[in-house]
């Protein structure tokens, strides 16, 4: 079979449509179409990892005219996580079918935005993806799920426009909307229009991909949305904004850009570290953790032009973030670890989030600290030190507060599948060789 | 082969861990710990301890996740591996009778088991590291199901310092050369080198618990399951002096060291951080209550003489550390089984609270008994010859600074091995209901101090089988014969030593013997005759508040020690979070505030 | 306090604004500046892109209106993107306002006003079915019609306060018309080489029935952006209080 | 240049952040919100302006166009727009039912 990715982006929309028309059996259908998906995606890194990247046009027209999907290892990668952990965590639905409606649409923006190779093209699945998630942290409709979906709305809608006007200045500029014909042109830009847009789209993005300052929303959104929830955001839509930044730090190939994102990487690690140390309120001390953690991917982005190991760094933190925090995020709507598998998954999250081998936090330690020491960025090495021992701690703390479990929570399987992922993902050996030999001393 | 053994360690880890009855995981566990001492044996062939052989490889190449990690034995990590293997099948043997369930202690030991395997071989950085991990992260599995907040917070934030340290250490040290193997790195006196040692020795530090980086140890050691804690005392603060030991003899750092500072100093800021960790180890542990955590700052205390002698880094003193490493490895074990065999009769912990337990226990009181005399350093014991070359060193090499505190510091051993000898198995017996422990804890403390006996008689045979990995590092050994150890300024024949101290026993046996004895009942004793009725309630314990003048004096200072430093700067970063925390006011407003200045910023740095 | 930050913040956004739309040139878009490169062969073109959407959209799409073309055909992907949006916003509508039944009563409209609105509802549906119907020839589209379509209702709601949209006729529309446009998608993929393209004769350009599969999706998406605006109108104005 | 359309952007992005940042109403941020959202649609259209141009609709005779694309964009950007006020306004109907109010009222802080 030919593979073309746009198959993950149009079956979960097509069944999206499809859903009102057969209510009942939503929840079958739309796992299976989540399975489908992963399966597509599994087909589409063979093929990509295989046979190098993949451009696929749609509508027949050549890129910067008409939008075209393209794939390398980390998008596709990147694209099987967002669908694996999806999956896994769509297990614990228990709503209505509009609520699966919603999360296929959710899951397939975040697709989309991994995917795509046009700009507007990625500003649509944003927005189907932010629309999305705010009605679905708003679906546990009590005071709290309303509030932390409104503040989501509010800066995710201020990002959008933002965003909107960074891509009005690039076509003003440009005249062309695709990503990899905009980096090719981008040195024929008036140097000041650059930055702005730049500017523009950072910010536009850095609300989703919870970046200090822009993050306001996070704790309040985690905190009140369903567990579930929450673990959806924290793999979904957050991962994907993410790698959209580091797509827009190779368009914008600058060391300042550079430079910036990792000032900025390093703000929202302490930030979020520091902010998660003394909070009692496990989801909203999970929350911050992320935060904390996106700063660290983002830090690890930021060494893109300098290093082979950040990317491979920023993969497996990602890998390990998406697959422990969801874990965690889903454990967190009993107080406690009940049972084995939760007790499973929460300590094995926990161990994979400090960097635990053989579990993916390791390897995205191991890469980053190799990638500093190449750098010889002291001060870096320095914070992520730092931050490490503080998030050992606090979660430390957490191990604590939840060892005496009476309940166990409703989530405990899919959780542990979820952090399973993590330990597979530390072991397989095919992610490796994206890094290249740079390990076979 | 060597492949082999690791997957029967992780396979018998994966079956016990859903085996619900302990005595069968016990067993298991026993049967898969003889595996590494089996290898161990085997690999004696080569390095000095001869006893069979069945051909196992020595060095293994395991591609896994798309890298190659390179195992091979070397006599460094044979000598260690001796220290710590033989010390597991007793350790589980004691374990039979100690968990009646499987908690989850025997997975996570075999685990632990498994990943020290893989650390003694390792033979590139990256393997080492990632063993060490996993060295962490089942330990802390194990301190997690002790349920102590300070415990499991502590180890936790311990263990990643830790590893964060010899991390980054580690990738200095690729940066510079560009590989991993320890045989193709070569260090030279430059900045990044030189940081990426200290970091390394910094992090291997915190599992050998030295001074500023020890307050996980009281914690941990007084609340895990007391095998588990005989090991972590007894054989995992051995792998940071393992780590040592590679950084600064095997790769030679200390050369580097010296080279780059041009002096001694770095080696003596760590040999006087030993001696100082033996000084404020034994300090706190004569004043303490707990048996626990007594024996905790005890370890804290024996481990800093290694250090002092990695720190002085002649042949005579490294000599000295390793022999006092194997001799703590044994004799604390011991010691925490048995306290574990007495808390596992009484329930008691506290020495207060515990008293003539020898009375109903004596076989565990002689294993304890000789252990303390180790402990102490009696001469009759290995740990004098130990403690003997330490000395030494230090005196030929003229640390003046170093020397007398280490004296203090031994003569505050024996103060509280009294009280452990006095306060928990002499004295007022308090406990008339209790039995000796079962058989297979006996038995495990017994086999723990044969090695002890061994060598007390024949430390020769202790410094032939650290000869080769002295050699290999270019260190030099002490001349010896079996019972004689000579160095430049004397010689220390056991054998004159043990017959001397036998003729001076002679007597007094004779007199145990010849005399007739009456018991004489403990209260009388304290007494003096005196009729008891009179005092009413007196304590007459006398391990209470035994120190108490010299608590008085020095409790004070040692409160603002390490761990109230460690408490306060967790309350300052818990006041900083609070003060951070206050930017997510709740406001959507204050929120649209940061986006738009976040925006302005950004973009008037970027254009100007 | 608040108030003069934002003040102050909103005005040096003003002045930052101002001062970078006064670099945005205003030379049209065909100069040799905006050229574009194919990202996937690497080759260099001797247009610009908006350049290139005037001079072909009658070749390549058969549609006479260059937006039209765009919309449904060169970035048709956005499009369904954008008609997802909504359908997502339409969902999350029902999903948390369903079963608020009823409100409180409001008066009758006035009779003109009452029948007036049934004699015009028809022209209006008209209306925005000729607009997306004639998307490819004229200014309009599926959406325009949609909301047109939509309006048509808005006035019936206003004017009936029993007035109410059936649930189900709804929402089998909203998904039939989605569930065309996808397929489209697909059949593209199945019968041409990609995703949304076209597989139907492209005609006589400026005919109503030419450019392809852009009527058949631009009614689908009148149809769709009609009953999603109707069913939020109607969501919105059941739990009015 | 075209002074009163960049103007008149540049006013209502700034008006409408003012809102977001100022107004204690949620209502009016979110009508600020959709006063951001229409001056982008404004920068849009502008920006694909040509003076004298017409509508990119082919009709014989040749004349200037205006750039087409910049018109497929705003026309899924106020679709996108208008999509998440409808949200919007579902939420603050909940919120204003779960709290009486549309202001934040002792809301989840730190």
């Amino acid at each position: 079979m030919v593979m073309h990715p746009v198959l993950m982006i149009a079956i979960p929309l097509l069944s999206a449509f499809i859903m009102p028309l057969i209510k009942k059996a939503h929840r079958y259908f739309a796992f299976s179409i989540l399975l489908l998906n992963t399966a597509l995606s599994i087909l589409l890194f063979a093929k990509v990892y295989n046979e190098g990247a993949l451009y696929e046009t749609i509508a027949g027209f050549s890129p910067p005219v008409g939008i075209y999907l393209a794939v390398d290892n980390l998008s596709a990668l990147l694209a099987f996580l967002i669908n694996i952990f999806a999956t896994i965590n769509f297990l614990t639905s228990r709503q209505d079918f509009r609520f699966s409606m919603l999360y296929l649409l959710g899951v397939a923006g975040a697709t989309g935005i991994v995917l795509t190779g046009d700009i507007f093209n990625m500003f649509v699945f944003f927005e189907i993806t932010a629309v999305a998630s705010y009605a679905l942290v708003a679906s546990k409709k009590d005071r709290k799920a309303t509030e932390g979906a409104i503040k989501y709305m509010i800066l995710g809608s201020v990002g959008s426009v933002f965003m909107l006007v960074g891509i009005a200045i690039i076509y003003s500029q440009l005249k062309s909307l695709n990503l990899y014909d905009i980096a090719a042109r981008i040195s024929s830009m008036d140097t000041k229009m650059m930055w702005l847009s730049f500017s523009f789209l950072l910010t536009g993005i850095g609300v989703e991909a919870e970046l200090f300052p822009l993050n306001g929303w996070v704790p309040d959104a985690y905190e009140g949305a369903e567990s579930n929830i929450s673990s959806f955001l924290s793999f979904g839509p957050s991962k994907a904004s993410i790698y959209a930044i580091a797509r827009l730090l190779i368009i914008f190939s600058m060391s300042r850009t550079y430079e910036l994102a990792l000032y900025l990487g390093i703000v929202t690690l302490l930030v979020g570290e520091l902010a998660a140390f003394t909070q009692k309120n496990t989801k909203r001390m999970l929350a911050y953790s992320s935060i904390g953690q996106m700063g660290l991917i983002l830090i690890a982005f930021s060494l893109m032009d300098k290093t082979s190991y950040a990317i491979p760094a920023a993969f497996f933190i990602i890998v390990s973030h998406a697959s422990a925090k969801s874990a965690l995020f889903l454990l967190s709507d009993k107080d406690g670890f009940g049972d084995m598998s939760s007790k499973y998954a929460g300590l094995a999250g926990v161990l994979s989030l400090i960097g635990m081998p053989p579990l993916a936090g390791f390897w995205g330690k191991w890469y980053l600290l190799m990638g500093v020491a190449d750098e010889k960025i002291w001060a870096v090495a320095a914070i992520i030190i730092f931050s490490a021992v503080i998030e050992a701690i606090y979660f430390a703390r957490y191990l604590y507060k939840n060892m005496e479990g009476k309940e166990s929570s409703r989530n405990s399987i899919p959780a542990a599948v979820m952090v399973s992922i993590s330990i597979v993902m530390g072991i397989l050996p095919i992610l490796y060789n994206m890094a290249g030999g740079v390990l076979n001393a | 082969m060597l492949e082999l053994i690791f997957t029967a360690l992780l396979v018998a880890s994966f079956v016990t861990l859903f085996v619900k009855n302990g005595r069968v995981a016990a067993v298991i566990s026993l049967i898969a710990s003889l595996l590494p001492v089996a290898a161990i044996i085997d690999w004696g062939n080569e390095f000095g301890l001869k006893i069979f052989s069945f051909g196992l490889e020595k060095s293994m190449d395991f591609p896994i996740a798309g890298i190659t990690m390179h195992f091979s034995v070397t006599a460094l990590a044979w000598f260690f591996g001796v220290m710590i293997f033989f010390l597991i099948p007793p350790i589980m043997l004691f374990s039979y009778s100690f968990f009646e369930k499987n908690r989850g202690f025997f997975p996570f030991m075999l685990f632990l088991i498994t990943a020290v395997f893989g650390i003694l071989l390792a033979s590139d950085f990256l393997t080492l590291f990632f063993f060490w991990e996993l060295m962490a992260a089942s330990s802390f599995i194990l301190v997690y199901m002790g349920r102590d907040r300070k415990a499991i917070i502590s180890y936790l934030s311990f263990s990643v310092l830790s590893a964060v340290l010899i991390l980054t250490g580690i990738a200095l040290i690729y940066s510079q050369n560009g590989t991993l193997l320890f045989s193709n790195v070569a260090f030279s006196a430059d900045e990044v080198t030189v940081s990426a040692i200290i970091l390394m020795i910094a992090g291997f530090a915190v599992k050998s618990a030295l001074m500023p980086l020890h307050a996980w140890a009281p914690f941990v050691y007084s609340k895990a399951d007391e095998p588990f804690v005989a090991f972590l005392s007894g054989g995992l603060s051995k792998m940071g002096y393992y780590g040592m030991f590679l950084m600064l003899f095997a790769l030679p750092g200390a050369k580097i060291l010296q080279q780059y500072f041009d002096s001694t100093v770095a080696t003596y800021i760590l040999a006087l951080i030993g001696a100082i960790s033996a000084f404020i180890g034994t300090l706190l542990a004569f004043m303490e209550d707990d048996l626990r955590k007594l024996l905790a700052y005890s370890s804290i205390a024996q481990l800093g003489y290694i250090a002092v002698g990695f720190g002085i880094g002649s042949s005579l003193a490294i000599t000295g550390a390793l022999f006092q490493a194997f001799n703590h490895a044994f004799f604390k074990s011991v010691l925490f089984l048995a306290a574990g065999a007495v808390a596992y009769r009484t329930g008691k912990w506290k020495i207060s609270e515990l008293g003539g337990v020898a009375y109903k226990m004596p076989f565990t009181f002689m294993a304890a008994l000789f252990s303390i005399f180790a402990l102490a350093a009696i001469p009759i014991t290995s740990g004098f010859a130990a403690k003997w070359l330490l000395y030494e060193a230090a005196v030929s090499n003229k640390y003046i600074f170093i020397t007398p505190i280490m004296l203090i510091a031994s003569v505050g051993a024996f103060l509280y091995s009294f009280r452990i000898l006095y306060g928990v198995f002499l004295g007022e017996n308090r406990h008339d209901d209790i039995k000796e422990a079962p058989l297979p804890m006996v038995a495990g403390m017994f086999l723990l101090v044969m090695p002890l006996i061994i060598f007390l008689i024949f430390p020769g045979y202790m410094l032939d089988m650290m000869h080769s990995a002295l050699v290999n590092a270019g260190i030099g050994t002490v001349s010896h014969t079996n019972y004689v150890i000579s160095t430049g300024m004397a010689s220390y024949n056991t054998i004159a030593v043990v017959v001397g101290m036998m003729i001076a026993m002679i007597p007094a046996f004779l007199i145990y013997v010849l005399r007739k004895h009456r018991n004489i009942d403990f209260k009388d004793n304290f007494l003096a005759g005196e009729p008891y009725e009179i005092y009413g309630h007196i304590s007459m314990h006398a391990a209470n508040n035994f120190y108490k003048p010299i608590e008085d004096v020095l409790m004070p200072y040692l409160r603002r020690g390490a761990t109230s430093f460690y408490m306060a700067l967790y309350n300052a970063m818990g006041r900083v979070s609070k003060t951070v925390r206050r930017i997510y006011t709740g406001l959507s407003q204050d929120y649209a505030i940061y986006v738009a200045v976040f925006l302005l910023i950004i973009m008037g740095w970027l254009i100007w | 306090m608040r108030k003069v930050a934002a003040i102050v913040i909103a005005s040096a956004f003003f002045a930052i604004l101002l001062i970078s739309f006064y670099q945005i040139p205003q030379s049209g878009y065909s100069g040799s500046e905006y050229y574009y490169s194919n990202p996937i062969t690497g080759s260099h073109a001797n247009e610009s892109v908006p350049s290139h959407y005037i001079s072909g959209t009658k070749n390549e799409t058969g549609a006479v209106n260059a937006v039209t073309a765009i919309v449904v055909e060169y970035r048709g992907f956005d499009t369904l993107g954008e008609v997802t949006v909504l359908f997502t916003a339409a969902t999350g509508v029902a999903f948390l306002l369903h079963k608020g039944k009823g409100g409180k009563k409001r008066a009758e409209a006035n009779l003109i006003l009452r029948e007036g609105s049934k004699l015009v509802l028809p022209f209006i549906l008209l209306a925005g079915a000729y607009i997306f119907i004639h998307g490819h020839l004229t200014p309009g589209g599926g959406f325009p019609g949609g909301a047109v379509i939509a309006s048509g209702f808005l006035l019936m709601m206003l004017s009936y306060p029993k007035f109410f949209m059936k649930e189900k006729p709804v929402s089998i529309t909203e998904s039939f018309a989605g569930i065309t446009f996808a397929v489209i998608g697909l059949l593209g993929l199945l019968f041409a080489s990609s995703f949304l393209e076209n597989f139907l004769p492209l005609g006589n350009a400026g005919y109503l029935l030419s450019a392809g599969i852009i009527p058949v999706i631009y009614i689908a998406i009148g149809f769709k952006v009609g009953s999603e605006l109707s069913s939020i109108a109607d969501k919105l104005k059941e739990v009015q209080k | 240049m075209m002074w009163p359309e960049y103007v008149t952007v540049a006013a209502l992005i700034s008006i409408g952040l003012y809102g977001v940042m100022a107004k204690k109403n949620l209502m009016k941020i979110f009508i600020a919100i959709s006063l951001m959202e229409t001056g982008v649609n404004l920068l849009l259209i502008t920006i694909g302006y040509i003076p004298e141009g017409t509508a990119p609709i082919e009709n014989g005779n040749f004349v200037k166009y205006v750039d087409p694309l910049p018109q497929a964009l705003v026309l899924t950007a106020i679709v996108i727009g208008l999509s998440v006020t409808a949200l919007a306004l579902t939420l603050l109907i909940r919120y204003h039912s779960k709290t009486g109010t549309l202001e934040y009222r002792r809301g989840m802080k730190w």
